[in-house]
C-alpha cells in the first residue's frame, strides 16, 4: 500500500505542474485535475479498506526520518482515513460540480482547489500543533480563492468577510500554539499533557488554542462570515466546504482536546449545543435555499460539537457515534449544495421544480432523511446509541437540548420538502444535466452504502438487512413500472410476508399482524384504479409496511424503534402525497418526529445503556424508581401517534387530505401501531404512579376527553374526510380508556377496536373517497342524494355506521357490551362519563355523513355521475362481508385473544359456549340478536310489500311543505352546519384551544428566529465583532464556572 | 336460557297484549290532556280506526329503497325492543328473547329504529325531515346521558347487567326498588325519561302542533300505519325497561298496566303544564340537571 | 461611538487574558527538550550549522512547504482576482511619462547586484543566517524594481509560471525522493550530508533552498506584476 | 526582558485589533491586521529568547559541544519565519480583495458590502 504522504504530494505536485502546461488547453488541465483527485481519492479509500477491514494497522509516518516530536509527524487511522475519503471524494466530486467555473478560470483555479483538498487531507493527518496551523491558513487562502469561483458579486464581499475572521483566528491560534509550546517543550498534539480549565499559563495557552480551533467550526453567533460564504459561494464549493473542511476542523477539535482532559469538554458541550439549537431556530426563518444549508451546517457542526463533548461517556461507541453523525451530515449536506446547483431560483420554492425528475425528489428525501438522522442512515444509529450513553451517564439534559434541536431542525427541511413536492413548480427551473444528476446519485448511493455500513456495526441491528426493508427499497427500483403491476407485487409482497410470519405469533400480535398486513393488502386492493406509474407511491407505502412489520417482528428496543422511525417516514411520504396535504404533513412529521423522540429518551432510560436491550426486560424496571418517568416517555410517544387529545392537531389534515387509498392506510391501520405500543408497555410496566397519581388513571381519562372532544369536533364538520378523521381521534380515545383500564375486558375492548376500527374506519375513508373521485368535493353539503347513483358506497357507509355507533347487531355493539363489562370491574368513574357523553354524539356525526352525502336532494351538477370505481369498492365490499360475519361469529377473532389476555391478568371473566358469550355480569348471544332481528324486520318488511308492493319512486321534487313545490336542490338539502342547534348549545368546545397553544409555541420558536437573525447585519467588521465577543464571553464564562 | 320454538308464540301474544295496551293508554293520555285543557278529546278507539284506515291505504309513492325501508327499521326496532326484554318477571311465558342480551343489548337497540327511521326519511328530500332528524339527535345527546350513568349505576350497585336479575333482586317489598334504594340513580334516569318520550317540553324535535317537522313528515298510509303502531308499543317498551330497572319490575300483568300507565302519565303530565324549549335550551337543561344528578349516582353507588 | 467603546470594552478583555498570560511568563532556563535536540543533533542529523535553517527546511519541512503553497496560492489567487480587471496588453502604463535615463541605467545596474545579492542569501542559508525565503524576497525585489522604473515594461509570465512550477514541482520530488532513499518525506539525508559548514553540506538542503529561493522569487514576482497590471497602476 | 518583549507584542495585538474593528475603510483594516501580526511575531520570538545566549548559529563562536548552553530556542525562530510568510500571503490576498471591491462599488467602506445578511 502506499502512504497516504502521496496524498499531499500528489495533490501539490499537479497543483504545481499545472503551470507547466499551456493554459489554453483548459479540458486536459481539468482532466488531470480531476485525475489526482481521483487517485488521492483511491489511496484514502484504499486505506480505509484495509485499516477497517484489519489488513493495515494505524500509519504512524515519520517525516524527515526523524521521530516526534521532533519533527512533524502524520498519522493514518481508521477516522482519519475515513475522513480522508471523505475529503478527497467530496473534492473529486466538487470539481465535477465547479466544473464550468474551473474551466472558465483555468488552471490557476484548479490548483487552488486541489491545495485546498490537500490541506484538508493534511489537517486530518498532522500531529503537530504548527503545522495544523500552516494549513489552516492554506484552507483559508484556498478558500477565499474559490469563493471567487461564484458568478454571484456578493461572494467577493464575502470572501473578505471571511478573510477578516480568519485573520483574527490566527492570531489567536499563534498565540496559543506558542504559550502551549511554551508550557510543554513540544509542538506534538500527543504531547499536550492534561491540563485544568484555569486562568492562567498552560490552561489560558490551551483555551486560546481550542477557543481559535472552535471558532473555525462557525459557532453561533460567531458565525455570520461563513454564512455569507454559504449563501454566496459556488455550490460546488460550499459542499466542500460544508462536508469537508467543517468535518475535518472537527476532527482536529477532537485531535487537540483528547489529551488536553475531560476538563474542556464540558465546554465543548455547552458552545456546541448552544450552536447547534439557535442555528436551527434561526433557519426557521430563512427563505434563501443555499443560506439555508448554510445554517443547517453550522447546526451540524455544533451538535457534533457538542458529541465530542460527550466522548468521556461514550466509551467505545465514540467513534461510531460521532463518524455516524459526521458522514451523515457531510454526505447530506454536500449532496444538497450539489442538487442547488442546478436548481434555477434560489427560493424554497423553487426546488418544486425538482419534481420533474422523479429521481432527483429520492435524492432530495434522502438527503433530508439522513440530516434529520432518520433510519436507515447512520446518524439514526449514531443518535440512538448517543441518547443510550447520555441517558446512562445521567446527561438528560443535553440528550432533550439536542433531541429540541432536531426537532427544529427537520421543522424546516421537511417544510423545505414540502415545498419541493407540493409548491408550483416554476417553468424550466431546473438545469438539469448527466453530470450534476450523477454527482447527486454518487452521493445518494454513498448515502445509503453507509447506513448499510452502519447498520453491520458491532451487536447492531441492520435495518437494510432485513425483508421488509429491502423490499421497501426494492420498490424504489421498480418505480418504472406501471402502477398496477406494483401494486400487484406489493399485494403479494405484504400477504407473503404475513403468511411467513403469523405462526410465530401469540394472538394478540396476530391481531395486530392480520390488521397491518393483511388489512394493508384488502386496502391496496382499492390502489389498482390508479393509473400511469404513480411514481413515489409504492416506495412510501412499503416503507411504511416495512415498518410495520419490523414493529410487530422487533425484540429489541432499537428494532422497535427503528422500525417505529421507517413507518412514521413512509407514512410521512404516503400522507404529503395528497393535494392539499403540505402543511399536514408538516405537522404530522414534526408530532410524529417529537414522540419518537420522547420513545427514543424513554428506552434510553430504561435500558440504562446496555445494549441491545429486549423489550421484555422492560418488565425488569417496573419496580425502579425511574419506571414512571419511562410510562410517561413511552407513553408520550404512542399517545402522539393515537393523536390523543393534546396532541392530535396533526390527524385530521393528514387524514383528510392524504389520497382516497392512502387515508385508509394511515387512519385504519397506522393508528394501531401507537396502541401495539401501549400494549406492549402496559405489559411490562403495569400500573405506575408518579407523585401519587396512577398514570394509567392519567390515560384513562386522556382516552375518555379524547372520545369525547374527539366525537364533538366530528360533529361540526363540512368536510366529509375530516369528519372521519375527527372520528378516528374519538374511536382511538375508546380504544385508549379500554387499554387503561388494566383489566382483561378493556384489553379486549381495545383488541376489539383494533379491529373494528380498522374495518370500519378503512371502509367509509374508502366510500368517501370514491365519493369524492366522481363528485370532486369532499364538503358533504355540495353533495346530497347519491344514494341511487352510488348504491354500493352508501351500503358500506350504511353498515359503516350501524357497526361503528354500536347498534345492534353488527359488530360494533360487541365492543359496547365488552365495554359495560370491563367498567363494572373499574373503580374508574369521572372518566366514564365523558365516555357516556361521546356514545350518543357519535351518532350525531355518522347520520351527518350518510344523510349529507347519499340522502336529501341530488345536486343538477351529480345527476349523470356513475359509482365509485369498481376497485374501490371491492374492500369495501370485503369489509361488509367482515363486518357482518364478525358480528355473528365475534369468537372467531376473539376467543383466542381473550385467552392470551387472560394468560397475562390470570383470570377469565369470560365463558365462551357455543355460539353465546357470559360475563360475570351479563351475556351476549349474537346469532340470538341477529336472528330475531333479521326475523323482525323480514316479518314487518312482508307486511309493507303486501300493501304497497307497486310503489313508485317519485321525482325529486315530489314533496310539499309550506304549500309550496320546492325546485333548487340547493335551497333544499339541509346540510350545512346540520347540528345548529347542537353548535349553539355546545359549540364552546369547538374553541381551538389545543391549536392555539402548538401556535403559540410555534410562533414564539420563530419569532425567536426571527429576532435572533438580526443580529446578522452583514457587516464584516461586525462580524469580527462577533467573534472576539464570542472568544470572551466564553472565556469569561469558563472562567467563571472554575472560580 | 335457550331457544325453544314455543317462545315464538309466546313473545307474539306479549307483543299483542302490549300493542293494545299501548294502542288504548295513548288514547286515554291523550283524552285526559285535552279534559286538562277544555276541549273533550278523542274517543278511547280512535287508535284503531286511525290505525285501520291508514292499513287500509295503499300508496304508489316511493322516494327510494331508504325511504320504504324506514318504517321497517322503525317498527323492527320497536318490536325488537319488546322482544329483547323480559316483560313480566316471574312469569314463565312473558320472558321473549331476553336470553339474546342483556341490558346493553335494550340500551343500544333502542338507537336501531331512530337511525332507520333517520335514514328513510332522509331519503324522501324533505328538508324537514332533516332538520327534526338534526334537532332529534342533538337532543337526544344530552337526555340520554342520565340515563346511562344511571344505568351504570344500578348495574353496580346490582352487580349486574342482566334486566332479571335487576328485576330479581327489586323483590320482596316496595323498598326494595331502585327507587328506594338508589333515588338519585332513578331521579337522574327520569330526566331521561321524560326528555325522549317526545312530550312537551322536549318535543320541538317533532313540533307536533304547528306544521309537520320531523322524520314522519312525508310518510302516509301503509308507511305511516308501521310508525302509528310503532307509536303504540315503543313508548310501552321504553317504560317497561324503566319499570323493570327502577320500579321492581312487574310480576303481573295488571303490576305492568298500571306502573306502566303511572310512568307513562309522568311526562304527560309534566307535557301539559309547561312550554316547549327549544333544542339548545333542553340540551343546557339536561347539562344543568340530568347530568350533575347522574354524576352524584355513579359517584354515590 | 457606542460602537468604538464596546470593542475597546471588548479587546481590553482580551487584553486582560493577553496580561495574564505575559504576567504568568517565566522564560526557560535550559533550552527545553525539543530545542536541546535540535542543539544536538544538528550537526548528525541535518549537517547544518544554521539550526533555524535545519529545523526550517528539514525537521519541519512539512511546515514550510505549505508556506511556499501559502505562497503559490496566494499568487494564483491574486492573478483569479485581478484577471477580470486586467487591461489589454500594450494599453497598460500607457498613462506614465517614460522613465527618465538615470532611472533607468540605475535601475539596471543595481539588478545583477540585487541578483547575487540574492543567490548568496539562499546558497547559505544553512550556514549563515537566511536561506530561501529571505533570498526569495531579495530576488522579487529586483522585479519590484524593474517594475518601478518602467511601468510599460512585460515579463514573460510564462517565464515566471514555469519557474513557479517546476521549482515547486521539484521541491514535492525531493520530499518524495526522501521517503524513497532516505528516511521519509522531506528528508535530506538524500544527499550525503558532507563536511559540516561547507558551502556543499548539509545533504539536500542547499538544494532545497534553491528551490525554495525560486519558487518564492517566482511567486512574489508574479504577485508584484499581477497587481501592477491592473488598469490603475 | 522577555515580559517587555511580550508586553510590546500583546499591545501590538489588541491595538490592531482594536483598530481593524473600529476603522471602516477597508485599507485601514489591512494596515491594522498587520499590526497585529507584527505584534504576533514579536510574541513568537520573545517566547523563545532565553536569557544571556545567542543566536542558534552552530559557528567558531558556539561549537556544536556547548551548543545546548549557547544558543536560544531556535524553533520560535522557525515558526516566526512561517508565520511572517502566511500573514504576507493574506495581506496580499486582502489588498487584492479590496482591490476588487473597490471596483466593484467604487467605496472602500465595509459597511456598504452588507447584501448578505440574515
Amino acid at each position: 500500500m502506499v502512504s497516504p504522504v502521496l496524498i499531499l504530494a500528489i495533490g501539490l505536485g499537479t497543483a504545481f505542474s499545472l503551470g507547466l502546461m499551456k493554459p489554453a488547453r483548459t479540458r486536459v488541465l481539468f482532466g488531470i485535475t480531476l485525475t489526482a483527485l481521483g487517485v488521492m481519492s483511491a489511496i484514502a479509500l484504499g486505506w480505509t479498506l484495509a485499516l477497517a477491514t484489519g489488513a493495515a494497522q494505524t500509519a504512524e509516518i515519520h517525516t524527515a526520518g526523524v521521530a516526534p516530536p521532533f519533527a512533524i509527524n502524520l498519522r493514518v487511522g481508521l477516522p482519519e482515513a475515513a475522513l480522508l475519503s471523505l475529503i478527497t471524494l467530496t473534492g473529486l466530486l466538487a470539481a465535477l460540480s465547479m466544473r464550468a467555473a474551473l474551466l472558465r478560470l483555468g488552471r490557476g483555479s484548479q490548483a487552488v482547489l486541489l491545495v485546498l483538498v490537500m490541506a484538508v487531507s493534511g489537517l486530518v493527518m498532522t500531529r503537530d500543533l504548527f503545522n495544523l496551523f500552516v494549513f489552516i491558513e492554506l484552507i483559508a487562502i484556498a478558500t477565499a480563492g474559490l469563493v471567487l469561483l461564484s458568478q454571484d458579486e456578493r461572494a467577493i464581499g464575502a470572501g473578505f468577510k471571511y478573510l477578516v475572521v480568519s485573520q483574527i483566528i490566527s492570531i489567536l491560534l499563534l498565540v496559543g500554539i506558542i504559550f502551549t509550546y511554551h508550557a510543554t517543550g513540544s509542538l506534538n498534539i500527543d504531547d499536550i499533557t492534561v491540563a485544568p480549565v484555569a486562568f492562567r499559563g498552560a490552561s489560558l495557552a490551551m483555551f486560546l488554542l481550542l477557543i481559535a480551533l472552535i471558532v473555525e467550526l462557525k459557532p453561533f453567533p460567531a458565525n455570520g462570515w461563513a454564512l455569507d460564504i454559504y449563501t454566496s459561494a459556488h455550490p460546488g464549493f460550499s459542499a466542500l466546504f460544508s462536508a469537508a473542511t467543517g468535518s475535518a476542523a472537527l476532527f482536529v477539535v477532537d485531535k487537540v482536546v483528547a489529551p488536553a482532559g475531560t476538563e474542556w469538554l464540558p465546554l465543548l458541550t455547552g458552545i456546541g449545543l448552544l450552536s447547534f439549537v439557535a442555528s436551527n431556530i434561526v433557519a426557521l426563518r430563512q427563505e434563501n435555499d443555499r443560506r439555508l444549508l448554510g445554517y443547517s451546517s453550522v447546526g451540524q457542526l455544533g451538535l457534533i460539537l457538542a458529541v465530542i463533548g460527550q466522548r468521556d461517556v461514550l466509551g467505545d461507541a465514540y467513534l461510531y457515534v460521532a463518524g455516524g453523525l459526521i458522514l451523515s451530515h457531510a454526505v447530506a449536506k454536500a449532496g444538497l449544495f450539489w442538487m442547488s446547483s442546478m436548481v434555477r431560483g434560489r427560493k424554497l420554492e423553487d426546488w418544486a421544480a425538482l419534481r420533474t425528475r422523479a429521481p432527483m425528489v429520492l435524492a432530495f428525501a434522502t438527503f433530508v432523511a439522513m440530516l434529520v438522522g432518520l433510519p436507515p442512515f447512520p446518524g439514526f444509529y449514531a443518535k440512538w446509541d448517543l441518547a443510550q450513553a447520555l441517558v446512562a451517564a445521567g446527561r438528560l439534559p443535553v440528550l432533550t437540548l439536542i433531541l429540541l434541536g432536531v426537532l427544529i431542525e427537520s421543522a424546516y427541511l421537511f417544510r423545505w420538502f414540502g415545498y419541493a413536492i407540493k409548491r408550483e413548480a416554476a417553468e424550466n427551473g431546473l438545469a438539469s444535466n448527466p453530470v450534476d444528476c450523477g454527482i447527486t446519485f454518487a452521493t445518494v448511493a454513498g448515502g445509503w452504502a453507509l447506513g448499510y455500513l452502519w447498520g453491520n456495526g458491532p451487536e447492531q441491528f441492520n435495518l437494510l438487512a432485513t425483508l421488509p426493508a429491502i423490499t421497501a427499497v426494492v420498490f424504489i427500483l421498480l418505480e418504472p413500472l406501471d402502477a398496477r403491476i406494483k401494486n400487484g407485487l406489493a399485494i403479494a409482497a405484504l400477504l407473503g410476508w404475513f403468511a411467513m410470519v403469523a405462526g410465530d405469533y401469540d394472538p394478540m400480535r396476530l391481531i395486530f399482524a392480520a390488521v397491518m398486513i393483511p388489512g394493508g393488502a384488502v386496502i391496496l386492493l382499492a390502489s389498482f384504479t390508479e393509473k400511469g406509474r404513480r411514481l413515489g407511491f409504492y416506495p412510501s407505502a412499503m416503507a411504511m409496511y416495512a415498518g410495520l412489520a419490523l414493529l410487530l417482528e422487533a425484540t429489541t428496543f432499537f428494532e422497535f424503534f427503528a422500525a417505529w422511525e421507517v413507518m412514521t417516514l413512509g407514512s410521512y411520504f404516503l400522507i404529503l402525497r395528497g393535494r392539499m396535504s403540505e402543511p399536514h404533513a408538516l405537522s404530522y412529521i414534526l408530532f410524529s418526529l417529537g414522540g419518537a423522540f420522547a420513545i427514543l429518551t424513554g428506552f434510553a432510560l430504561a435500558s440504562g445503556g446496555v445494549q441491545p436491550h429486549p423489550i421484555d426486560g422492560l418488565q425488569d424496571v417496573a419496580a425502579a424508581d425511574l419506571a414512571p418517568w419511562v410510562f410517561v416517555l413511552l407513553a408520550a410517544g404512542f399517545l402522539t401517534k393515537t393523536a390523543a387529545m393534546g396532541l392530535h392537531i396533526w390527524l385530521p389534515g393528514a387524514h383528510a387530505e392524504a389520497e382516497t387509498d392512502v387515508s385508509p392506510m394511515v387512519s385504519g391501520i397506522l393508528l394501531k401501531a401507537g396502541l401495539f405500543g401501549l400494549f406492549l408497555m402496559l405489559m411490562q410496566l403495569g400500573r405506575q404512579s408518579l407523585y401519587g397519581v396512577d398514570l394509567t388513571v392519567v390515560l384513562a381519562y386522556i382516552g375518555a376527553i379524547s372520545a369525547f372532544l374527539g366525537a364533538v369536533l366530528a360533529v361540526f364538520q363540512e368536510d366529509a374526510k375530516r369528519l372521519l378523521a375527527y372520528s378516528s381521534i374519538s374511536q382511538m380515545g375508546y380504544a385508549l380508556f379500554g387499554v387503561a383500564l388494566m383489566n382483561h375486558l378493556g384489553w379486549l375492548l381495545a383488541m376489539m377496536f383494533v379491529i373494528n376500527h380498522y374495518v370500519y374506519k378503512s371502509m367509509l375513508f374508502l366510500a368517501v373517497g370514491g365519493v369524492y373521485k366522481r363528485t370532486h368535493t369532499k364538503l358533504m353539503y355540495q353533495m346530497g342524494g347519491l344514494i341511487t347513483l352510488m348504491p354500493f358506497s352508501f351500503v358500506s357507509v350504511l353498515v359503516g355506521i350501524i357497526a361503528m355507533s354500536g347498534v345492534p347487531p353488527l359488530s360494533g355493539f360487541g365492543g359496547r357490551w365488552i365495554f359495560y363489562n370491563a367498567i363494572m370491574d373499574a373503580d374508574l368513574r369521572l372518566p366514564l362519563i365523558l365516555i357516556f357523553m361521546a356514545g350518543p354524539v357519535g351518532f350525531l356525526y355518522l347520520f351527518r355523513l350518510i344523510h349529507t352525502i347519499f340522502l336529501g336532494q341530488l345536486k343538477d351538477p351529480h345527476r349523470k355521475l356513475k359509482e365509485a370505481p369498481v376497485w374501490i369498492l371491492v374492500p369495501q365490499m370485503i369489509f361488509v362481508a367482515f363486518l357482518i360475519a364478525f358480528a355473528v361469529l365475534p369468537g372467531m377473532a376473539l376467543q383466542k385473544v381473550d385467552g392470551y389476555i387472560g394468560s397475562i391478568f390470570g383470570d377469565q371473566p369470560l365463558v365462551w359456549h357455543g355460539r353465546a358469550i357470559t360475563s360475570e355480569f351479563g351475556y351476549w348471544n349474537p346469532v340470538a340478536i341477529m336472528a330475531v332481528i333479521v326475523m323482525v324486520f323480514v316479518a314487518v318488511f312482508a307486511i309493507l310489500i303486501a300493501k304497497n308492493h307497486d310503489a313508485q319512486m317519485v321525482k325529486q321534487f315530489n314533496i310539499v311543505f309550506s304549500a309550496e313545490r320546492p325546485y333548487r336542490p340547493e335551497t333544499t338539502h339541509f346540510a350545512w352546519n346540520f347540528f345548529a342547534p347542537y353548535r349553539k348549545a355546545m359549540g364552546f368546545l369547538e374553541t381551538p384551544v389545543v391549536t392555539s397553544f402548538w401556535g403559540g409555541v410555534t410562533g414564539g420558536i420563530n419569532g425567536a428566529g426571527e429576532f435572533t437573525r438580526r443580529f446578522y447585519s452583514g457587516n464584516g467588521q461586525t462580524y469580527a465583532a462577533h467573534v472576539l465577543l464570542f472568544v470572551v464571553a466564553v472565556y469569561l464564562i469558563a472562567m467563571g464556572g472554575i472560580a | 336460557m335457550t331457544f325453544e320454538w314455543i317462545q315464538i308464540p309466546y313473545a307474539l301474544l306479549t307483543l299483542f297484549i302490549i300493542l293494545n295496551y299501548g294502542l288504548l293508554m295513548t288514547a286515554v293520555v291523550r283524552k285526559l290532556a285535552a279534559r286538562v285543557g277544555g276541549r273533550p278529546g278523542i274517543p278511547v278507539y280512535q287508535n284503531y280506526i286511525d290505525l285501520v284506515k291508514n292499513f287500509a291505504l295503499r300508496s304508489k309513492i316511493s322516494h327510494g329503497v331508504m325511504y320504504y325501508l324506514g318504517p321497517v327499521f322503525r317498527l323492527t326496532g320497536g318490536i325488537g325492543l319488546i322482544l329483547f326484554v323480559p316483560t313480566i318477571y316471574g312469569s314463565s311465558w312473558a320472558q321473549n328473547f331476553a336470553f339474546a342480551g342483556d341490558l346493553v343489548l335494550a340500551l343500544y337497540f333502542v338507537f336501531f329504529g331512530t337511525l332507520g327511521m333517520a335514514l328513510g326519511a332522509g331519503e324522501s328530500g324533505h328538508p324537514h325531515s332533516a332538520i327534526g332528524v338534526s334537532r332529534g339527535l342533538s337532543q337526544v345527546t344530552m337526555a340520554e346521558l342520565p340515563l346511562a350513568l344511571a344505568v351504570y349505576a344500578i348495574a353496580v350497585q346490582y352487580q349486574t347487567l342482566s334486566i332479571t336479575e335487576i328485576v330479581a333482586a327489586q323483590q320482596g317489598g316496595l323498598f326494595n326498588w331502585t327507587l328506594f334504594t338508589n333515588p338519585l340513580a332513578v331521579v337522574a334516569a327520569m330526566f331521561a325519561f321524560v326528555g325522549t318520550m317526545m312530550r312537551s317540553p322536549f318535543d320541538v324535535v317533532l313540533a307536533p302542533q304547528e306544521i309537520p317537522i320531523g322524520p314522519p313528515t312525508e310518510y302516509h298510509s301503509a308507511y305511516l300505519a308501521l310508525m302509528q303502531t310503532n307509536r303504540a308499543i315503543f313508548p310501552i317498551a321504553k317504560t317497561i325497561i324503566y319499570m323493570n330497572l327502577f320500579f321492581g319490575g312487574a310480576t303481573s300483568w295488571a303490576e305492568f298496566a298500571i306502573k306502566a300507565f303511572l310512568l307513562y302519565m309522568i311526562p304527560a303530565v309534566i307535557g301539559v303544564v309547561h312550554p316547549r324549549f327549544r333544542v339548545e335550551q333542553s340540551i343546557r337543561f339536561f347539562l344543568k340537571w340530568g347530568l350533575p344528578v347522574g354524576v352524584l349516582a355513579i359517584l354515590t353507588v | 461611538m457606542i460602537r468604538n467603546v464596546l470593542i475597546a470594552g471588548l479587546v481590553a478583555l482580551l487584553g486582560v487574558a493577553f496580561w495574564t498570560l505575559a504576567a504568568g511568563y517565566v522564560p526557560d532556563a535550559e533550552l527545553n527538550r525539543t530545542a536541546a535536540y535540535y542543539a544536538a543533533n544538528a550537526q548528525t542529523d541535518v549537517g547544518a550549522p544554521n539550526i533555524v535553517t535545519g529545523i526550517i527546511v528539514t525537521w519541519r519541512g512539512l511546515d514550510t512547504l505549505g508556506e511556499v503553497t501559502v505562497l503559490f496560492l496566494t499568487s494564483a489567487i491574486i492573478a483569479l482576482v485581478l484577471a477580470q480587471s486586467k487591461t489589454p496588453p500594450g494599453a497598460s502604463g500607457a498613462g506614465f511619462l517614460p522613465s527618465g535615463e538615470l532611472l533607468t541605467t540605475g535601475s539596471r545596474m543595481l539588478l545583477p547586484l540585487i541578483t547575487l545579492l540574492g543567490a548568496y542569501v539562499i546558497m547559505n542559508g544553512h550556514l549563515t543566517p537566511g536561506g530561501g525565503f529571505q533570498g526569495g524576497a531579495i530576488l522579487a525585489s529586483g522585479v519590484l524594481l524593474m517594475l518601478l522604473a518602467d511601468p510599460s515594461h512585460r515579463f514573460a509570465h510564462s517565464v515566471i509560471a514555469r519557474v513557479e512550477s517546476i521549482s515547486g514541482l521539484a521541491y514535492v520530488l525531493v520530499g518524495l525522493a526522501g521517503m524513497a532513499l532516505a528516511g521519509g518525506f522531506l528528508d535530506n539525508g538524500i544527499l550525503p550530508l558532507g563536511r559540516f559548514g561547507a558551502m556543499l553540506s548539509a545533504g539536500a538542503i542547499p538544494l532545497i533552498s534553491v528551490l525554495i529561493g525560486l519558487k518564492v522569487g517566482a511567486e512574489f514576482s508574479s504577485i508584484l506584476e499581477s497587481l501592477e497590471e491592473t488598469e490603475d497602476a | 526582558m522577555a515580559q517587555i518583549a511580550l508586553a510590546t507584542g500583546f499591545v501590538l495585538i489588541l491595538a490592531g485589533i482594536y483598530g481593524a474593528l473600529t476603522n471602516r475603510d477597508i485599507l485601514r483594516m489591512i494596515v491594522a491586521f498587520t499590526i497585529a501580526d507584527t505584534g504576533v511575531n514579536v510574541v513568537l520570538v520573545a517566547v523563545g529568547f532565553l536569557p544571556g545566549r545567542t543566536a542558534p548559529i552552530l559557528d567558531a563562536a558556539v561549537p556544536v559541544a556547548q551548543a545546548a548552553e549557547r544558543i536560544i530556542d531556535p524553533v520560535p525562530q522557525a515558526l516566526v519565519l512561517t508565520a511572517i510568510v502566511i500573514g504576507l500571503g493574506i495581506t496580499a490576498l486582502m489588498l487584492a480583495y479590496a482591490y476588487r471591491l473597490f471596483r466593484l462599488r467604487g467605496s472602500l467602506d465595509i459597511s456598504n458590502f452588507t447584501e448578505l445578511k440574515w
